[in-house]
């Protein structure tokens, strides 16, 4: 199909990609990494584009054009938005692989050249390709807010989902047995892309973040089942590390909440029902931005463990001016990230990265929670789960098990969210009413903006 | 340079490997840019894109080629852009202080 | 099922990054035992050395082969006999006490 | 070259070495690795045999028995001769490799198909199957002091082994060029068999260890030379593992002994000359077994240091019973095991485990160097420059700058060797003129055992 220059570029840029992930590890080469895989690309480009074969440069060129007019943009989003610019890229992903199938049928169902082989394969493309294509854009609307977060779920649903997939791929192995039943290959198409939505439909708003790796990983499986199409090693090994890489990163924040992998794709966990009514009868202290800012300034160390809630109000720079205040008055200050917290893997790190807080003051939870008990102030902004002490002592709890941060051992804890009301998993959290935490009501954002006027003075005045 | 089915699960086999034993090192901090690169890395599916387009052996294969281009392209150029982006604010620390 | 170039060298270049990942995870602990299990794995060779002395196309090349095949067979069977052997005797705490 | 069948095994068996490589990462794991490994070999050797180009399985047959025959009892070596064993089986990987290379060149060049590609393969192949096959004799020799260990230099060594590879390879390439020059064939056999001896003639007994690394990383790379010639996916990528596998090994390893990969291969390092002369005219504090045997059993904690020493004289089944009757006492015992201690990577570990000390009480150096200052005696065994303080503190010492077990920090040090005379490096230790330094003279195994009959109370009769 190609050349070998083109071959030989394809082989450096397959080594340039596997570089680029292995300098992924670390911060100090992570910017390398990036350099590594555009140039890969590059290199692949180019050889595809001066391969012979190639007659014309027209099409290619007007959806280049394109492609970057709508790529620069989206490169653009805010940093809280990025859960969903990942979520569209797969389905982009998707899309490309699932077009690309659809034209090779269709060009060797003509040609007469539709083996048994070339149609198992491109069924498997078009199959994963489309779900992948509706999965990721439904994932996208969900994470962007776009419609309602929670799961939409109805009896059967299981079934539903899991028949329409079994008839997707009864047909695929119908046309693989007999490929000029051309009729079939449109109802392929159709099924997988309902069921990409069937997919993502009765899965919450927060269990997104492992459904997106998921999804990752289907679109690195697409280009997997392209590759195989278009019998391009490339394809196969980029999409291979895409796939497991998207893999692996489920696992870790599976087992980081301590579910199981089919819980979170099937499970619709979390429900709303389930919030403890008895919230309003026990007693909790409330403080305010003076009492806060007092607490803070006199303490020798503070950890403040940021969450979901501090990514929706958008506080990190807030979260920054909190940082300056104490630094400034001799205040050691870290960061605890829980590794579910915010709204995807890592999402907590950008955040704060985004803030200008160096990286070296964000601390991962197994090193910060043998600290806990000698820390002064633990300020938990708009956190609630992953500080809940129920997982690890109410074996009955929905989260019992899973690791949490150890705010409760700190000597004062400052919690900072809106209500009593519940987080994600919708349970009461023991920690709000405890003797030694003081509850500060509002808006992330705008609580600590508050907190900082008072400790620059600017309150007093 | 035909493929035979084995050697691509051959390939496809190691590269799972290795993807899984790279991934599994990466430093928790990296998750997020982490997802944007190998994203990034995903759209090199560009390349059979730019063959059907390029080849424009009929109408449809040529626009379904192109579309897939497009997608392509945006993801490409997008997930490079954003990953680069997220990179540029990891700081170790500050310059002026400490 | 011809190999051609590329694809060699492709398989090499994922192979060997596997290799240095995998590797450099291996707790020192078995550092000796993991030697002696790579080097029974690259007797693999004996695939190679078979074909050779059973194709036996001439009197040379038969011997050259059955040589190739006692050489990688001993490698073989030793390697992993010895390997299993050195296992064996890592334990984490004896039985009787603590 | 082989049929479907015949190729999924192999695709199988190439996913099953890399298992098990990955399962060798762990104590818990490794004996499945051995299993996943020998599956492996077993699925590949049967796949060959059912493919039909296979005629006859006389010589096979033949050839197998006798490789089994010899492989059987050089498995039954006693661990202390492991390392020249290993350099043994890499003679006789890079003699397969290279047998079938020049088997392979006679085929094609009878056939009239050696194209320019199959030669320049082979060649590679022959190349370094032969320089593996004598290096690995040589160094097994040296391993088995069957010679002497002493470096064997002389002036213009490195220019005569370099000009003798760039001609064999040059034939290598002309042969390429033009592959009816099969005169030249034999003599690039001849010249990489003798570069092989004279790439090993130059490293001293014992930096034997890391050049037996490289050494596996030789004989991997012969196999997938080999793999090319035959263009067997399996063998290219069994090969490379253990390539690769060899070559970080020695990486690792040249890092620990802080020296470059060009310094242990071309240094000839460590040359007797080096001795200092003053080591009489300084006293030294001698003690007897009883001595040693009463500060023992009064210590809290001891931490004993094996090296090169104790694998020479083969006293780790005393150790064992000298761990037997510390424990038995109440003393914490601990085993430090440098990275570079005894005669090849992970050495110490596997002796200490033949003689049944559970591997848990083996820390690496930068755990319990920490520690080493609340530790009561440190015992070293047959170690030298492993516990010089040099490598710290005198910027003209030859070892300095190479990371050591911290043994002068313990309260009390016990120093089993049989002379002053200094180490590999060839250079004097203070430590073991120091004031909290007892020495206690004689071969290991012998002291050991009088220190262990006083604690036995045998010593007493
Ligand atoms: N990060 C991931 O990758 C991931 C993936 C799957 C699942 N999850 C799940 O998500 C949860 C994450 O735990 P978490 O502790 O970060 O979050 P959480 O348990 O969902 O709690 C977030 C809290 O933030 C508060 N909040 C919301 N908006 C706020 C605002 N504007 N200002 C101040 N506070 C605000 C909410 O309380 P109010 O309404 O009272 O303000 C809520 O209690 C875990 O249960 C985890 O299992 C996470
Ligand atoms: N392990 C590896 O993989 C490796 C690889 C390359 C280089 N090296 C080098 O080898 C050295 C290893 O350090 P090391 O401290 O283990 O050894 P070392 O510095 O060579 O010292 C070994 C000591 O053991 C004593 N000894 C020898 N036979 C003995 C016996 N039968 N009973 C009691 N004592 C005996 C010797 O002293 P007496 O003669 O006075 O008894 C000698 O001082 C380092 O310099 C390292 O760089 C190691």
């Amino acid at each position: 199909m190609t050349g070998t220059v083109t071959e030989t570029l394809y082989l450096i840029a397959a080594g340039l990609f596997i570089l680029a992930l292995r300098w992924m590890s670390r911060p100090d080469t992570a910017r390398r990494a990036v350099a590594a895989a555009v140039t890969g690309m590059l290199l692949a480009v180019g050889g595809t584009l001066i391969s012979p074969e190639i007659v014309t440069y027209k099409w290619i060129a007007l959806a280049a054009v394109a492609g970057i007019a709508l790529g620069v943009p989206l490169a653009r989003v805010p940093l809280t938005a990025v859960p969903e610019r990942t979520g569209l890229s797969q389905a982009f992903g998707g899309m490309a692989a699932g077009l690309v199938g659809v034209a090779k049928y269709y060009l060797w169902l003509a040609d007469g050249q539709l083996t048994h082989f070339r149609m198992a394969v491109v069924a498997g493309e078009v199959i994963l390709g489309c779900l992948t294509a509706t999965g990721g854009l439904l994932a996208s609307a969900k994470l962007a807010e776009w419609m309602t977060t929670r799961p939409i779920t109805y009896r059967g649903q299981n079934i539903v989902s899991f028949v329409l997939l079994v008839v997707a791929a009864g047909l695929g192995v119908w046309l693989t047995i007999d490929p000029t039943q051309s009729w079939a290959f449109p109802i392929v198409v159709g099924l997988a892309l309902v069921f990409g939505v069937l997919l993502i439909l009765p899965i919450g708003g927060a269990d997104m973040p492992t459904v997106i790796s998921f999804l990752n990983s289907y679109a690195g499986l697409s280009a997997v089942a392209m590759g195989f199409v278009l019998e391009s090693k490339l394809l196969i090994a980029a999409g291979a590390l895409d796939g497991s890489s998207g893999f692996v990163l489920s696992i870790i924040m599976c087992k980081a909440m301590n579910r199981s992998v089919t819980n979170v794709l099937f499970g619709a966990f979390g429900s709303v029902q389930a919030v403890a009514k008895r919230a309003e009868e026990r007693t909790v202290k409330s403080a305010t931005a003076v009492d806060a800012a007092e607490l803070l300034s006199n303490a020798d160390s503070v950890v403040i463990i940021p969450g979901y809630g501090m990514a929706v109000a958008q506080a990190q720079h807030r979260v920054r001016d909190l940082y300056d205040q104490l630094a400034k008055r001799g205040v050691d200050v870290k960061f605890a990230v829980h590794p579910v917290a915010g709204r995807m893997p890592g999402h907590m790190n950008v955040l704060l990265a985004e803030a200008d807080i160096p990286y070296d003051r964000l601390v991962e939870m197994d090193d910060i929670n043998p600290e806990m008990p000698h820390v002064g102030v633990a300020l938990i902004i708009g956190a609630n789960d992953v500080v809940n002490p129920a997982a690890r002592t109410d074996e009955k709890s929905p989260i019992y098990g899973m690791p949490i941060i150890d705010a409760d051992k700190a000597q004062t804890v400052i919690a900072i969210k809106r209500s009593m009301n519940p987080g994600f998993a919708g349970i009461e959290n023991d920690l709000y009413y405890a003797d030694n935490t003081l509850m500060l009501f509002g808006d992330a954002k705008a609580v600590i903006g508050d907190v900082v006027k008072q400790l620059s003075g600017e309150g007093a005045a | 340079m035909k493929l035979d089915l084995l050697t691509a699960l051959f390939v496809f086999m190691l590269a799972t490997f290795l993807g899984m034993d790279i991934i599994r090192r990466v430093s928790r901090l990296l998750h997020t840019p982490l997802m944007s690169l190998t994203n990034a890395i995903s759209s090199i599916a560009v390349v059979g894109a730019l063959m059907l387009a390029g080849e424009a052996p009929d109408r449809l294969t040529t626009w379904l080629g192109a579309l897939a281009v497009f997608a392509s392209t945006t993801n490409l150029v997008s997930g490079y852009l954003i990953t680069d982006r997220m990179l540029r604010m990891f700081k170790r620390r500050e310059a002026p202080k400490s």
